[in-house]
């Protein structure tokens, strides 16, 4: 048994959808899908060390900043549709150069 | 091999949280994605991870995300070309790197997965991991004050 | 006053001047001139001071221990030029009062003067490479702001980027040098790197004294590297007797003098610059002799007595070398402030407008003629006992080949000395604008250095005794053992017969019209004018037809090239590579993969 | 002892926060300056308490403080984190005066010091997850605080930008920690030390330095920085330049001390360090807006850190290691200062572009002149600090006697020779004698900004004219390390 390339999998889909969408919320959920290719990871790890229960508590923490990170993430969503009523990453170009 | 069926699935739903057209439906893809997630957790043997995933992870971030979709009501994503070049690139990447991954690195196959309790993980939690404990606090509280600072009302700040 | 700091004071005087004129220039700026001159008596005070404290230990300060000990060096070698620094300086700028009146942008000339005279102190006295190397540097950049100070003149400005820029030449190999030393010894100190040359290998050794030798070819205007000193005489007048005369352009030599321990070690490259030295002497006097511009003439001097002393240190007479730098800036400095006085009154630098100004400007003629004289070295002037023991050091050394050519351009020196002096300032009157004697600030400064000129030889006696702590070979003489060993010398055989020659050159020179019978062509034009006019026109058309061929490709090709490449060159590549920067989160991210598939590679190599 | 020092400093952070945000709240017509006030008194605070903990520092020591959070205090660590709070508190002061259209105060000053915390809390972890979470919290507060003017579209986007990038880097960094637990069976740096000898890590090392190298601008990771860092408020501008995007890489520089003795990270950190710095100092040659000029020169200035840290690691010359972080040392304060003038210039003249700020060294005479030495320094001019540090890297490079060694130090010398190509301008044009449009009407900033302004002068003439203590601690520093502690 092998999950590692579950692991690899989510990453590869989330940088393709972080390269390749250009909604926010795509993007957002590119971020998430990396994030839950990590949570597996640590799980995945715990079994593999045969000490689940280490790990576990450590993806229970990384769940939890994960949250808190999609809500920020989400707030900054917000504030850029007040400026330009726009999800879309095309638009987020005046920094350049 | 269950283990197996429901990360297939996980897999499945996470191509469709990337390429639906619809915002809403991916982000409800995505908590498709979460929920698989948990269950495989509770087959590797790990509730607690799972619940805090299921709750969290398929609750909690699909509630904000989609309370933020109705808020803004932009639910379609323009037509992106050459979609299929990139996702081949980047499987094709992340297959290289797990190729040499398995190559470069022999590991021990565990086929056995311990069991684990929810007092075990909580025993760790509390014990073992305390120093944890502050950091995720502060994480917590630097999220609320970013959110509050994102969402304030009014206010014109001048160039500066 | 704790002794030990004096040289610290020495350093921060004028260097707090320097900032401080700015300053004043806001509240008084009719002050700024008198402010500049009083800092400059300071510091010639101070300077005055130093001189008990050679051999002394100075202050040392350890900036970076293990690093960075910086200090300062008391021994002659290193005072002599400080003090020239000091003292001329403080001439210069009295005189300045005078002949700067009128112009614009008073504090920034002031400022750069002061700290261009810093900078030189803070050069001569270093002991380690590093300050040396900095203050090195910031008399480039001073050099290169006060060549350009009339930057309304495209001529000006020009020269000045041209001093600059081959000035560069010369420290790259200088900071090569001293980062090899550094890397093969671990030390920036001065003595300790030098002590532990004999250490390095052979070849690593080559090369570090390669480098050295083309700093000071850079800064001494040395062949190949001299053109940028006869363009630098677009600078005013006091600065062309201050910097490219008196101070700034000795810096080579000094160095070449303080590095002598590990030049010595490879002899090949001291008979390199045996013949650097007397070439670069032969040509400069060469080119005096055939040239009209005033100042450029004694920019040409300048260069050839610069090689006479290049040649001192190839032959192995570091002090010789370092004596005649020391009566040569004396002698130099005055030459050109009496130039000065002259192009102030008369608006031009062509010798062949003036004449007959021995009338109207008694001083200047007076002094301008001591000072030839001291040039061309005429037994008892300053200049005859060090160039008498230059060549004399030659003759030890036996290397007949450069000594010879240093010789010829003795003979050379001897004539174009009188040809000036008889041009400028004797016979027939040619202009007629008129004329008055300088202010008494100006020929103030003049008698002090003519005076100088005639006496400072008599200093040798301290000199010497005081040189056996620089750690090199000089004999122990005083200044009546000098007139006695001067005059009984090979040498001064030789000395005399170049400037008896050089007389009789200049005296005969309408006599030599017989030689127009057996080579019309060319003689016929010798009888036209000054009887060297045509001599001049063709010499001058053929060595300037390829040297100026050469310095205008080097200028405009090599060096323009260089200034594009990186001026406009790198402004192209900002513009070009800042389209990286597309502002697109997804090239952002693309990068990432990018980095990841780099860094992968590295570590899988 | 040393514990209840930490403890101190610690709670006086936290209650600071709390305390600073509950202030701003209460009284909301006074909310800048009660807020600001506060934070500023406990930064103060906990710099003093923190300062004390520096008699008690030598070889790596654990403590357990508050009975719960257990870390391990050693120099080098101390160094970085006393950095950030004298950076923190001065960037408090300024921020009192600074801030005084924004809204919202009473959460900014919170953040600030959460982000203090931070970099405390990344200096001293020695658990790869706890560090993991420090540094997530260095993330949220650095986000929330790049897009705090949420009302003008560029700092929201910056922040968007910055989010995604650092994000997808954290992510790295997780899966790397789980790949590391997979091998090892433990997070903790002094096991990892002894363990890791032989083992394959390939995989772990190449993700750390991606999730590391993004937050310390490591060349092509180096995108989100010209747009954070000048759309944050001054004060962040400067802590971010200053410390932040060094604690990145002071972070990968334990894990790879610990982890990466099998690998050739050294060297790729050269290369990296070469292309980082030659990019950034060619980028800031055009840029026409002030900030963002400083913000590529962070990147170049990150490059010589890395190039001496690189130096260390692969030939073993202390003198890279001591350079590197020296120059983090002075750079926080070099930078800071740089990034605070901007802010001082924006202040009076509502315009970052360096076009509207010619001749206004002549009306804001403080300002003009910190911003010179801070500019001077920042390209290594002597006698200032960046001179001191740049030296030791270049020494470092030269003593390795290796071809690549030599070939660093002079492109770094040539860095240094091509900063000047847009430092002098940027001086040139505060002194310029024609003045713009705007500037004859300004004044000098008001005083609590000025003092801040004078405080990092002086610290950066003092460690340029002596620098010895501060590199002598900092040598002594990595004399005590073993691994990563």
């Amino acid at each position: 048994m092998n999950l590692w390339p579950f692991v690899f999998a989510l990453f590869a889909l989330g940088i393709f959808c972080l390269l390749t969408r250009r909604n926010l919320i795509k993007i957002l959920i590119g971020l998430e899908l990396l994030s839950k290719g990590a949570t597996l990871a640590l799980i995945w790890s715990g079994i593999l060390r045969n000490s689940l229960s280490y790990t576990q508590s450590l993806a229970v923490i990384a769940i939890a900043i994960e949250v808190m990170v999609v809500a920020v993430f989400l707030a900054l969503v917000y504030a850029f549709h007040e400026k330009s009523s726009s999800l879309d990453t095309d638009d987020m170009r005046r920094l350049k150069g | 091999m269950m283990i197996y069926l429901t990360l297939g699935f996980l897999l499945f739903f996470a191509l469709l949280a990337v390429f639906l057209r619809d915002t809403l439906l991916s982000v409800l893809s995505l908590a498709t994605v979460s929920a698989l997630l948990s269950i495989a957790f509770y087959q590797l043997n790990s509730p607690v991870a799972g619940a805090f995933e299921l709750s969290v992870g398929a609750g909690l971030i699909t509630v904000l995300a989609v309370l933020t979709i109705s808020f803004l009501q932009k639910r379609k994503e323009k037509k992106q070309p050459g979609a299929a070049l990139w996702l081949a690139l980047s499987l094709a990447l992340a297959a290289l790197v797990f190729f040499l991954f398995q190559a470069l690195w022999p590991q021990v196959l565990a086929d056995i997965i311990p069991e684990t309790s929810w007092g075990e993980v909580g025993e760790i939690l509390w014990k073992v991991r305390l120093f944890d404990l502050l950091p995720q606090i502060l994480v917590i509280l630097a999220a609320v004050l970013g959110i509050l600072a994102l969402l304030r009302k009014e206010g014109e700040s001048k160039e500066r | 006053m704790n002794k030990e700091m004096i040289p610290l004071l020495l350093l921060i005087v004028p260097l707090a001047g320097a900032a401080l004129v700015p300053l004043l220039n806001f509240f008084a700026s009719r002050a700024v001139p008198l402010f500049s001159v009083f800092v400059g008596l300071v510091t010639a005070v101070i300077g005055f001071f130093l001189l008990g404290q050679i051999g002394a230990q100075a202050a040392s300060f350890e900036w970076l221990p293990g690093v960075l000990k910086t200090g300062f060096q008391l021994d002659t070698l290193s005072v002599v030029p400080a003090l020239i620094a000091t003292w001329i300086g403080f001439l210069v700028l009295i005189y300045s009062l005078g002949y700067m009146k009128h112009e614009e942008n008073l504090s920034r000339y002031y400022s750069l003067t002061l700290l261009f005279i810093a900078s030189m102190i803070g050069m001569s006295l270093a002991d380690n490479f590093l300050s040396l190397f900095f203050f090195w540097e910031v008399m480039g950049v001073c050099s290169y702001a006060l060549i350009g100070f009339f930057y309304k003149d495209p001529k000006a400005a020009s020269a000045g980027v041209k001093a600059f820029l081959t000035t560069r030449i010369g420290d790259i190999g200088l900071l090569a040098a001293i980062l090899t030393i550094y890397a093969f010894t671990g030390t920036f100190s001065i003595s300790q790197g030098l002590a532990e040359g004999s250490k390095i290998a052979l070849p690593l050794l080559n090369f570090i004294a390669f480098g050295f030798i083309l700093g000071a070819v850079g800064k001494s205007a040395q062949l190949p590297l001299h053109v940028w000193l006869p363009d630098a005489m677009e600078a005013p007048t006091t600065i062309s007797a201050l910097i490219h005369a008196a101070t700034m352009v000795n810096a080579g030599v000094y160095l070449l003098a303080r590095v002598y321990p590990l030049l010595s070690l490879v002899p090949s490259w001291l008979v390199v610059i045996q013949w650097i030295g007397a070439l670069t002497a032969l040509l400069g006097s060469l080119l005096a002799a055939f040239h009209n511009d005033l100042k450029r003439i004694l920019a040409y001097s300048t260069i050839s007595q610069l090689g006479y002393m290049v040649f001192a240190v190839g032959v192995g007479g570091v002090f010789a070398s370092q004596f005649h730098l020391f009566s040569h800036a004396i002698f130099k400095a005055l030459l050109f402030l009496c130039a000065g006085a002259v192009i102030h009154e008369l608006k031009t630098r062509d010798i062949r407008e003036m004449g007959g100004l021995q009338k109207f400007m008694p001083v200047t003629g007076t002094t301008f003629l001591i000072g030839a004289l001291a040039l061309m070295g005429l037994p008892v002037l300053n200049g005859f006992f060090s160039k008498d023991m230059i060549l004399e050091e030659g003759l030890i050394a036996g290397s007949w080949g450069p000594l010879i050519v240093a010789a010829l351009a003795a003979l050379l020196t001897a004539y174009y000395s009188l040809r000036t002096t008889a041009v400028v300032f004797w016979g027939k009157r040619r202009t007629s604008a008129h004329v008055k004697e300088a202010p008494v600030v100006m020929t103030g400064p003049l008698t002090l250095l003519a005076l100088g000129s005639l006496v400072s030889w008599v200093l040798v006696g301290p000199l010497t005794t005081s040189w056996i702590r620089t750690g090199l070979e000089a004999p122990h003489i005083d200044w009546l053992e000098l007139l006695r060993e001067t005059f009984s010398s090979t040498a001064f055989l030789i000395t005399v017969c170049v400037i008896v020659l050089g007389f009789l050159i200049f005296y005969y020179r309408r006599n030599l019209g017989w030689l127009k019978g057996k080579i019309p062509a060319f003689f016929k034009a010798v009888s036209v004018g000054l009887g060297f006019d045509i001599l001049y026109g063709w010499l001058s058309q053929q060595i300037y037809a390829t040297s100026n061929l050469l310095s205008t490709f080097f200028e405009e090709k090599v060096m323009e090239g260089i200034n594009r490449a990186t001026g406009e060159g790198s402004v192209a590549l900002s513009i070009s590579s800042r389209k990286m920067q597309t502002g697109d989160l997804h090239w952002n991210l693309l990068y990432i993969v990018v980095a990841l598939l780099i860094i992968l590679g590295l570590i899988l190599w | 002892m040393s514990a209840s020092f930490l403890e101190t400093t610690i709670s006086l952070l936290v209650l600071g926060a709390v305390a600073s945000y509950l202030g701003g709240v209460l009284f909301r017509h006074r909310e800048r300056l009660i807020s600001g006030v506060i934070a500023f008194l406990a930064l103060l605070g906990s710099l003093i308490s923190f300062s004390l903990l520096f008699r008690m520092t030598g070889a790596s020591e654990k403590v357990l403080l508050f009975g719960v959070l257990s870390w391990q205090i050693d120099l080098l660590g101390w160094i970085v984190a006393e950095v950030s709070l004298v950076l923190g508190t001065v960037v408090a002061l300024y921020s009192i005066v600074y801030m005084e259209e924004d809204t919202g105060t009473s959460k900014f000053f919170p953040l600030l010091l959460l982000m203090v915390l931070s970099v405390i809390g990344l200096a001293f972890a020695y658990d790869l997850f706890n560090l993991y979470l420090f540094f997530e919290l260095l993330s949220i507060t650095s986000f929330a605080l790049v897009a705090f003017r949420k009302d003008k579209w560029e700092p929201v986007e910056a922040g968007i930008k910055f989010m995604v990038m650092s994000v997808t880097g954290s992510a790295f960094i997780l899966l790397g920690i789980s790949l590391v637990y997979a091998q090892f069976g433990n997070l903790d740096l002094n096991y990892l030390f002894t363990a890791s000898g032989g083992a394959s890590i390939w995989l772990p090392i190449t993700l750390f330095l991606i999730g590391f190298g993004i937050k310390a601008a490591m060349f092509p990771l180096h995108t989100w920085l010209p747009d954070a860092h000048p759309e944050a408020p001054s004060g962040i501008s400067a802590m971010l330049s200053g410390i932040i995007i060094q604690t990145g890489l002071f972070t990968m520089l334990r894990i790879m001390l610990s982890l990466g003795a099998s690998l050739p990270w050294g060297e790729i950190l050269i290369w990296f360090a070469l292309l980082t710095m030659t990019a950034g100092n060619i980028m800031a040659l055009t840029q026409k807006q002030l900030k963002r000029m400083l913000a590529y020169s962070s990147i170049a200035q990150m490059g010589y850190i890395l190039l001496g840290i690189g130096m260390g690691a692969t030939y073993g010359v202390a003198s890279g290691f001591t350079g590197g972080v020296f120059h983090i040392i002075t750079h926080a304060f070099m930078k800071g200062l740089a990034f605070l003038c901007a802010g001082a210039l924006i202040f009076r003249l509502s315009s970052g572009y360096l076009e509207d700020m010619r001749g206004a060294g002549w009306r804001m005479p403080v300002t003009a002149l910190t911003f010179s030495v801070a500019a001077l320094s920042l390209a290594g001019v002597p006698p200032f600090s960046g001179f001191m540090s740049k030296l030791l890297i270049y020494q470092s490079g030269i003593q390795s006697g290796t071809a690549l060694g030599w070939a660093g130090s002079l492109v770094a010398i040539f860095n240094s020779v091509l900063s000047l190509g847009y430092y002098l301008p940027a001086i040139g044009v505060l002194y310029s004698k024609e003045k713009a449009e705007k500037v004859p009407a300004i004044k000098e900033v008001p005083w609590a900004m000025t003092v801040a302004l004078v405080i990092l002068c002086l610290l950066t003439i003092y460690l340029g004219v002596q620098p010895d203590p501060v590199r002598s601690w900092v040598a002594q520093a990595f004399s005590l390390l073993k691994g990563g502690f």
